[in-house]
């Protein structure tokens, strides 16, 4: 078969995980980099980026609902914050001032967050299912609120807006992941376990949606009508889609915070949801890498505006002048977010897509 | 096609006695439109019934109530002589009941291959857990069903386009594949609904040997709605005229085109409808 | 009895407020199927500009100003941003918006200062006494501003050939380009009625107090009126900002002696599970025009 | 690589230095001669709902450090604090990375704005002895030996309020109406301690941000008529509350917490319902005192309107001064140096601001809680807009108080 | 007259989908366009009507003129206003809107002549008269076509570049359209006519043009396609002698000729 690498001898080859050559080459290729990535900067970009994995866990379960079953939830937030809570009550401590239980094993609260929360995303479901488009949005923005009330008033499990409790104790067979161990730092650990999780969660995902669950979840998108009509149960696959993409979201907001340590409930308002579909948009709604692209996106945005005043010599870096620096780095946040969306409305995967076909043409066009 | 899974060649059918469908005086009504007025007619299998009648006579709307989208007033619809009504739309499927569409209802961000893939969903059985481990029984199943989408793909010369999403393909090639997705789904019986509608005369020639291929080596029931009569009248075996929600005629092609009624509501005079390519 | 008729009254004050804001975004949404997020902002931006202009011109001529002003901004904000976006997923427009929202009010909270900016209104906290109700003046003026900016609106959609126009645009651009309708010059429009519409609607929330940086939340309280009038429905956005008013005043009143357990400010979510118990029977809101669809 | 960096060292001096200390001049203080400090400030500075508080204590803490620069800097350093400023937008995940980003470049925070945030990065701070001071006045500091709290706590400060309330105001009821959370709950739990010790009845009620929010704490305060309100929510939220409730008839009187005043009152529609109804009690005296401390501070900012936004800022840096003067004394100016230092500080000399014997930082909790508070009225000419009512004065429940947890929790 | 010159169309800066197109539709006349699916023929009409923007498409090379004047950088509001209309392929209803509003949607341009047109509109097809105020989404797919004809009418423009109007239709209406089109033709209304049904088509216009692949294959007088072999055994559906053929007979051969393939 060499010089036809493309050629597919069976239908397994065609339906592989990877497909083509360069496919896994670059993938491997991404993978060696990023388990370098520890050994190679500072530990704060480390947080930063291992909140990032986090954020692209969720952001893969919000494509789920979003991108792939076209159910646009703005309830995100709430399903973060149940995940969130199920690990912080799980593996809190047991004589704390708030609700904990002591059971500190990750793979416990983690598979638990992630159950309640598609427990919730079910009950939720049937309303769900009746409304579309901006209803639905608006609908279960409606929950975020909701939500909100709830854990503000539940101050046993929340401690209380303003005071909030500390996350999920992330360990593993015994060890503290978020304390410097005799090898590596705590950041350089937590970096590693997001990773080794985004992998595992993203690879599950990809799994789901080129089965036949992520095809009816697409035809239900694109017509949901028709589907019924071929033999797809509309209600089911909605149904579904908002149960898994919430087991997701619980699995993120549980160890969202595990790498802060703590968290309060002001953190799960109309913003954070507002984040996650900014991320599935930006990246490339109905692609698995297209939202971990804008998860990385989202979480990295606010540092490189950090940065860019001081590389931008008409801003004077001052705090407290009439235009400050920090008034500069949120307008830039809005503007880049604005352009980007204004330039390539498919997002990143657009601007792969479009670098490609380039390429491929390339030195023709047309 | 995989032949096996052909229920028409299955021994035990008595394809004389029983009628597949029968649709017995029906009644739809929408607020202020009585779409289906007292409409009964029975398909037997194997055979090309088609439905003709001026725009909004209530055909599309017969196909609606077949596959469980509308639910008529009065009436009982069969199928293999269970009734229909009352069952959901993609259990109706599950029965063996596929169609394709007058405005083509294809998915249109997926390719055609997946769109295929589509038709198969109700014979595949993987539930989420064994779809996100991707192991054993899910990824036989889907390997499978892909081969059987790829012997509809070879049957309706889809080859070309496999991997391209069907957004993009070109109008008469969408009316094929949505031929294909229905005939993906192994039905017992097929609903056409305008197949050649805005096709010219050398496509509507490669539907028309589709859809005689799809009878005679599948043995499939076919209902056709069509305003193409050159077709109609090639093909079917019988044919049913509405107007108004109400059947005026049934009879062979012959019979139904030397109708006065029949010419009068619908075909219109002085035109000789045999043989034109298009749509007149 | 007469704490009833006072709950009402604040509730159809304050709601009348949500009213004029479930307008501005159901304008939007009328032509161009988006829900601007922007619409936070161009409130703020109101109120906060009457809070300035209003010492120097008196407030009579600080408010219309404003509204022009404001007006202009989102015309601005509607050629520069949104026209490009024509066409594009609705969704990606919304977020657009929100960038959008995050730059006018990061500018807009540098000029609000240290203090709080009063808006110089002249009603302050003065009460009237209607049918043996003591009724704030200012919760007066929103009702009748408000009563009087619908009926204009109604008589604009009714009478001119716009009001038709939008909905083509909106349910389909080719087809609204192909009739000769000027699809941007449409979304000017609406985007102008909408941002002069949420600077009112600041300038009546500042009137209690004054104006701070917080001020932009209460153009949430929109959201759940327009899904609750229905996302389409003019008159539905009025409906529903009244309901949201009077159910948030109601349930404060009474909710602590009938529901305590519901917890403390359950007033302030009361518009939202309002909103599901809604939805849920209706799904387009109570005057939103269900989906067209067909096989 | 991971971790932070900076090995221990030693100047020429011999004082031990880690993070946050080089021998370099600050960036732009002026004065080549002396090595530089770097402290950090997180503060919300955008979009939050302290922006207006925030940007004040930022640049009257630049302003406390540029006189300590002039008047010699502090054991042969400069301090810089501009140079790691971050915004948190009130955001404890935001907080938290801005402060992992300066972390490493810093050897304090002469600035951690709001209790979530700076919970957010408590344990860190414990664990690097990262010394820091708050911006806000929470019983919980107490028990937090990283994190410098000067004067009264809100827990102290409503206490006291309470007890004016008894005795100058003839109370026989309040109503504590406040925001969830550190600030709120904390001064609920004084006022509810010094009223149950005083024998008053008691309620309370929590409230939201936001003047539309405000409707459930009217309805409240109609229809319980406490004779004294205390109040702890913002500026906006005081002007709405007390307005409405004058104008439905209330006439009780509200006493608010400091942060909840703010002079534009006096312009706002409320004006005249809060020159009538309203006190405010405060941890230390405002803007226009005459005391050796306010003084340079007004002089080191002149120019601005005067907030007592200022007075806070400026108030609050006196413990890092005293505490880095100590640690270059001691010739250990790393992390755990200063953090030693803090730890040996009978007292701090705040010049006049807050009574002698405040900033006992070497002792117990209960032995260092500053007792004293005061209560002031709105008045029109003042800079800020209030005029003193009692001077500094530690009412009984105060006096007999045993602090030994947060009153909150 | 309304003309198109060597005229070259891409999508999304990469489709290349006419190379080159020129044609005449003279003040007066009915022209036919006729051409396989995907041929081009709807992107030719985009460019006439200055709709290629909301497709992401672009005239690359050549221009398109009225009676002289270049309009193919001018916006779809005033080519529509000057009088040139596009019908559009594939029953674009405004399905949330009723009948009549969508009709009048299409009077946008002749807002004062409105109701008259409304009442002739309701004249040519009685049907739409009886859904007028339902919503346009729930009409039969005939209706539908119906009503986007009916709606181009509206504004009463100079030119209207039909889409394959007869689609979907029974075959009695099929005839009212060829005569509505011989009719609004005779008051004047120039017509570019693109057809699947070339038997229809060919037999009112004056002049006919068959696209491929993005190309002019013919340009001739519609008497002359008529007669031309390609042209009776592509489009007419006749056999090489003339006869009508049944489709049972050519189910078992295959044929795949193009003219440039
Ligand atoms: N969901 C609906 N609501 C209201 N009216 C409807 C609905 N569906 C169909 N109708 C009406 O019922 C009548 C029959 O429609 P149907 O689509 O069955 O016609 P048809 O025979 O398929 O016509 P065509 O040949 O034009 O496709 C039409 O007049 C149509 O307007
Ligand atoms: N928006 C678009 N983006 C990219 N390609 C397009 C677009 N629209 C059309 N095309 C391509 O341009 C070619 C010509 O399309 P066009 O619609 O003009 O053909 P047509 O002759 O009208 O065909 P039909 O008979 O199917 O209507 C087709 O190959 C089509 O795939
Ligand atoms: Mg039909
Ligand atoms: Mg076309």
């Amino acid at each position: 078969m060499r010089g036809r690498p493309e050629l597919y001898t069976s239908y397994a080859q065609d339906t592989a995980f990877l497909n083509t050559r360069p496919k896994r080459a670059w993938t491997g290729a991404l993978v060696a980099f990023a388990l370098l990535v520890p050994f190679l900067v500072t530990d704060d970009l480390l947080v930063l980026l291992a909140t990032g994995f986090v954020a692209a866990i969720g952001a893969i379960g919000l494509n789920i609902v979003t991108g792939y079953a076209g159910q646009v939830s703005l309830g995100h937030a709430f399903f973060l914050a149940i995940g969130a809570y199920t690990g912080a009550a799980l593996s809190g401590d047991p004589d704390g001032r708030v609700i904990g239980f002591g059971v500190t094993s990750l793979p416990v609260w983690l598979l638990a967050s992630g159950l309640v929360a598609g427990l919730a995303g079910l009950l939720v479901a049937p309303l769900a299912v009746r409304l579309r488009g901006l209803y639905l949005a608006i609908v279960t923005l409606g929950l975020v609120f909701l939500g909100e009330h709830v854990f503000r008033e539940w101050t046993s499990l929340t401690g209380g807006p303003g005071i909030g409790r500390p996350a999920a104790v992330p360990e593993l067979l015994g060890v503290r992941l978020d304390r410097p161990s005799a090898w590596f730092t705590g950041p350089q650990q937590l970096y590693l376990l997001m990773f080794v999780l985004l992998v595992v969660f993203g690879v599950l995902a990809r799994n789901l949606v080129r089965s036949r669950i992520g095809r009816a979840f697409a035809a239900v998108r694109d017509r949901d009508l028709a589907a019924a009509v071929i033999g797809v149960d509309p209600t089911r696959y909605k149904v579904l889609a908002f149960a898994i993409s919430s087991f997701y979201a619980g699995v993120a907001g549980s160890l969202l915070f595990a790498v802060n340590g703590f968290f309060d409930p002001g953190s799960f308002g109309l913003l954070l949801s507002v984040q996650y579909i900014a991320m599935v948009l930006i990246g490339g709604a109905g692609t698995i890498s297209g939202a971990i692209m804008g998860a990385l996106f989202i979480t990295l945005l606010p540092r490189v505006t950090r940065e860019l005043p001081e590389v931008l010599p008409f801003i004077s870096a001052d705090a407290t002048g009439a235009v400050t620096v920090f008034q500069v780095e949120a307008v830039l946040y809005g503007l880049l977010i604005v352009v980007f969306l204004i330039v390539e409305p498919r997002g990143l995967v657009g601007i792969w897509a479009r670098v490609r076909n380039y390429w491929r043409t390339w030195p023709f066009s047309y | 096609m995989n032949p096996t899974a052909n229920p028409a060649a299955d021994p035990t059918a008595n394809p004389a006695a029983n009628p597949v469908l029968e649709f017995e005086d029906v009644t739809l009504a929408f607020a202020g439109v009585t779409a289906i007025d007292g409409v009964s007619f029975h398909v037997d299998p194997g055979e090309l019934f088609a439905i003709i009648g001026p725009n909004g006579a209530g055909k599309t709307s017969i196909f609606n109530v077949l596959s469980g989208v509308y639910r008529p007033r009065s009436g009982s619809v069969r199928f293999e002589g269970r009734e229909l009504l009352g069952v959901r739309p993609h259990r109706i499927a599950a029965l063996g009941i596929a169609r394709t569409f007058q405005n083509v209802e294809l998915f249109a961000h997926l390719n055609v291959v997946e769109n295929l893939m589509l038709g198969r969903h109700h014979h595949m059985r993987c539930g989420a857990l064994a779809a996100f481990a991707w192991l054993g029984p899910a990824r036989r199943e889907e390997l499978a069903n892909r081969a059987a989408v790829e012997e509809v793909v070879d049957f309706l010369e889809l080859a070309p386009w496999r991997r391209m999403p069907v957004g993009l393909l070109p109008y008469g090639v969408r009316k094929r594949v949505e031929l294909g997705r229905a005939l993906a789904m192994e039905p017992k019986v097929l609903l056409l609904d305008e197949p050649v509608a805005g096709m010219n005369a050398e496509e509507t020639e490669d539907m028309a040997r589709f859809v005689l291929d799809v009878r005679e080596e599948l043995g499939i029931a076919i209902v056709l709605v069509e305003h193409d009569m050159g077709l109609v009248m090639d093909l079917a075996d019988r044919v049913l005229v509405l107007d108004f929600g109400r059947p005026i005629r049934t009879g062979t092609p012959a019979e139904v085109q030397r109708d006065p009624d029949v010419v009068r509501a619908y075909l219109g005079e002085a035109r000789d409808h045999q043989g034109t390519g298009g749509a007149a | 009895m007469s704490e009833f008729l006072q709950s009402l009254v604040r509730g159809l004050g304050t709601g009348s407020v949500y009213a004029l804001l479930a307008l501005g975004f159901v304008i939007i949404h009328k032509s161009t199927r988006v829900i601007s997020f922007a619409q936070p902002a161009f409130m703020l931006a109101g109120a906060v500009l009457v809070a300035h202009l209003s010492p120097g011109v008196g407030f009579f001529l600080a408010v219309p100003v404003a509204a022009l002003v404001i007006a202009a901004l989102a015309l601005g904000v509607e050629r520069t941003v949104l026209r490009p976006m024509i066409g594009k997923p609705v969704f990606v427009v919304a977020i657009i918006t929100i960038g959008v929202d995050v730059v006018v009010r990061v500018v807009t909270n540098a000029f609000i200062g240290l203090d709080v900016l009063p808006v110089g209104d002249p009603w302050g906290l003065t009460t009237v006494s209607l049918l043996g109700v003591e009724v704030q003046q200012r919760y007066l003026v929103m009702l009748a501003t408000t009563v009087a900016v619908v009926v204009a609106l109604f008589a604009f959609f009714r009478f001119s050939r716009t009001g038709l126009a939008m909905r083509a645009v909106a349910h389909d651009q080719e087809v609204a380009l192909a009739q000769g309708i000027r699809v941007g010059s449409v979304f000017a429009l609406s985007w102008a009625l909408a941002g002069g519409l949420a600077a009112l609607a600041g300038v009546f929330v500042a009137t209690g107090a004054g104006v701070d940086q917080q001020l932009w939340v209460v153009a949430l309280k929109a959201l759940p009126a327009v899904i609750l009038g229905g996302l389409d429905s003019l008159g539905g956005a009025v409906a529903g900002g009244l309901a949201v008013g009077v159910v948030e005043s109601l349930v404060g009143t009474y909710q602590g002696d009938v529901a305590p357990w519901l917890g403390p400010n359950f007033a302030l979510v009361a518009p939202y599970a309002l909103m599901l118990v809604v939805l849920l029977v209706r799904p387009h809101g109570l005057f939103g025009a269900k989906e067209v669809e067909r096989l | 690589r991971g971790g932070d960096g900076a090995a221990p060292a030693q100047d020429e001096s011999g004082t031990k230095v880690d993070f946050g200390v080089t021998r370099e001049p600050c960036p732009d203080t002026g004065h080549p001669d002396r090595g530089c400090i770097y402290l950090g400030t997180i503060s919300d500075l955008t979009e939050g709902p302290f922006k207006a508080l925030a940007t004040s204590i930022v640049e009257s803490q630049k302003a406390f450090w540029k006189r300590v620069n002039d008047q010699g800097g502090i054991g042969g350093y400069d301090i810089d604090m501009t140079t790691h400023v971050a915004d948190n937008k009130y955001n404890p995940q935001i907080h938290n990375q801005v402060y992992q980003e300066m972390k490493g470049d810093v050897l304090a925070l002469t600035q951690t704005l709001g209790s979530p945030t700076t919970a957010a990065i408590l344990p860190d701070l414990e664990s690097t002895q990262m010394v820091s001071v708050p911006a806000s006045w929470t019983s919980l500091w107490g028990f937090e030996e990283v994190v410098l709290e000067s004067g009264a706590n809100y827990c102290v400060e409503s206490m006291n309020a309470v007890d004016f309330a008894a005795d100058d105001l003839g109370a026989k009821s309040v109503m504590a109406v406040h925001f969830q959370g550190d600030y709120g709950d904390d001064a609920a739990a004084g006022a509810k301690l010094a009223a149950e010790g005083r024998g008053l009845t008691f309620s309370s009620t929590v409230t939201q941000t936001g003047q539309d929010n405000q409707g459930g704490a009217i309805d409240a305060i109609v229809s319980a008529k406490p004779d004294v309100v205390v109040l702890t929510v913002g500026p906006t939220d005081a002007a709405v509350i007390v307005g409405q409730t004058a104008a439905r008839g209330f006439t009780g009187k509200f006493i608010g917490t400091s942060p909840t005043w703010n002079q534009g009152l006096l312009a706002s529609p409320a004006a005249s319902a809060i020159k009538a109804l309203y006190y405010q009690s405060a941890p230390w005296k405002p803007w226009g005192t005459d005391s050796p401390g306010h003084e340079a501070m007004r002089a080191a900012l002149s120019g601005v309107t005067p907030n007592d936004g200022y007075t806070s800022g400026w108030v609050w840096a006196y413990p890092l001064k005293a505490a880095l003067e100590k640690a270059a004394e001691n010739k250990d100016l790393t992390r755990a140096g200063v953090l030693n230092a803090v730890r040996q500080l009978e007292s701090v000399d705040y010049e006049g601001m807050l009574p002698e014997g405040a900033g006992r930082f070497s002792g117990t909790p209960d032995e260092s809680l500053v007792r004293q508070s005061l209560i002031y009225r709105p008045q029109e000419g003042e800079p800020t807009g209030v005029g003193l009512v009692k001077d500094f004065f530690t009412g009984p429940t105060a006096e007999g108080f045993r602090f030994e947890k947060p009153c909150y929790t | 007259m309304l003309e198109a010159n060597n005229l070259e169309v891409v999508y999304d800066d990469v489709v290349l989908v006419l190379r080159g197109v020129s044609l005449k539709v003279p003040e007066g006349r009915v022209v036919a366009l006729l051409g396989a699916n995907g041929a081009g023929k709807t992107t030719l009409l985009r460019a006439l009507s200055g709709l290629l923007g909301v497709h992401e498409g672009k005239v690359t090379r050549g221009r398109v003129t009225l009676d002289g004047e270049p309009i193919h950088r001018a916006s779809p509001s005033r080519i529509a206003a000057l009088g040139v209309k596009q019908a559009l392929e594939g029953r674009r209803v405004l399905a949330q809107l009723t009948v009549e509003e969508n009709l009048r949607v299409g009077g946008h341009t002749a807002p004062r002549a409105v109701k008259r047109n409304l009442e002739r509109m309701y004249e040519l097809f009685p049907r739409l008269r009886e859904r007028r105020g339902q919503s346009a989404g729930y009409l039969s797919g005939g209706e539908q076509q119906m009503l986007s004809i009916g709606r181009a009418l509206m504004s009463e423009p100079r030119y209207l570049l039909l889409d394959e109007p007869s689609l979907g239709l029974a075959p009695l209406v099929v005839q009212q359209i060829r005569d509505l089109v011989v009719k609004i033709n005779a008051d004047g209304t120039t017509v570019l006519l693109v057809e699947q049904n070339a038997t229809m088509a060919l037999s009112i216009a004056d002049h006919g043009y068959v696209l491929e692949t993005g190309k002019v294959v013919m340009d001739s007088p519609a008497v002359a396609l008529l007669a031309d072999e390609d042209v009776r055994e592509f489009y007419l559906g006749l056999g090489g002698e003339g006869a009508a053929r049944s489709f049972r007979d050519v189910k078992h051969y295959k044929r795949r000729k193009r003219w440039l393939s």
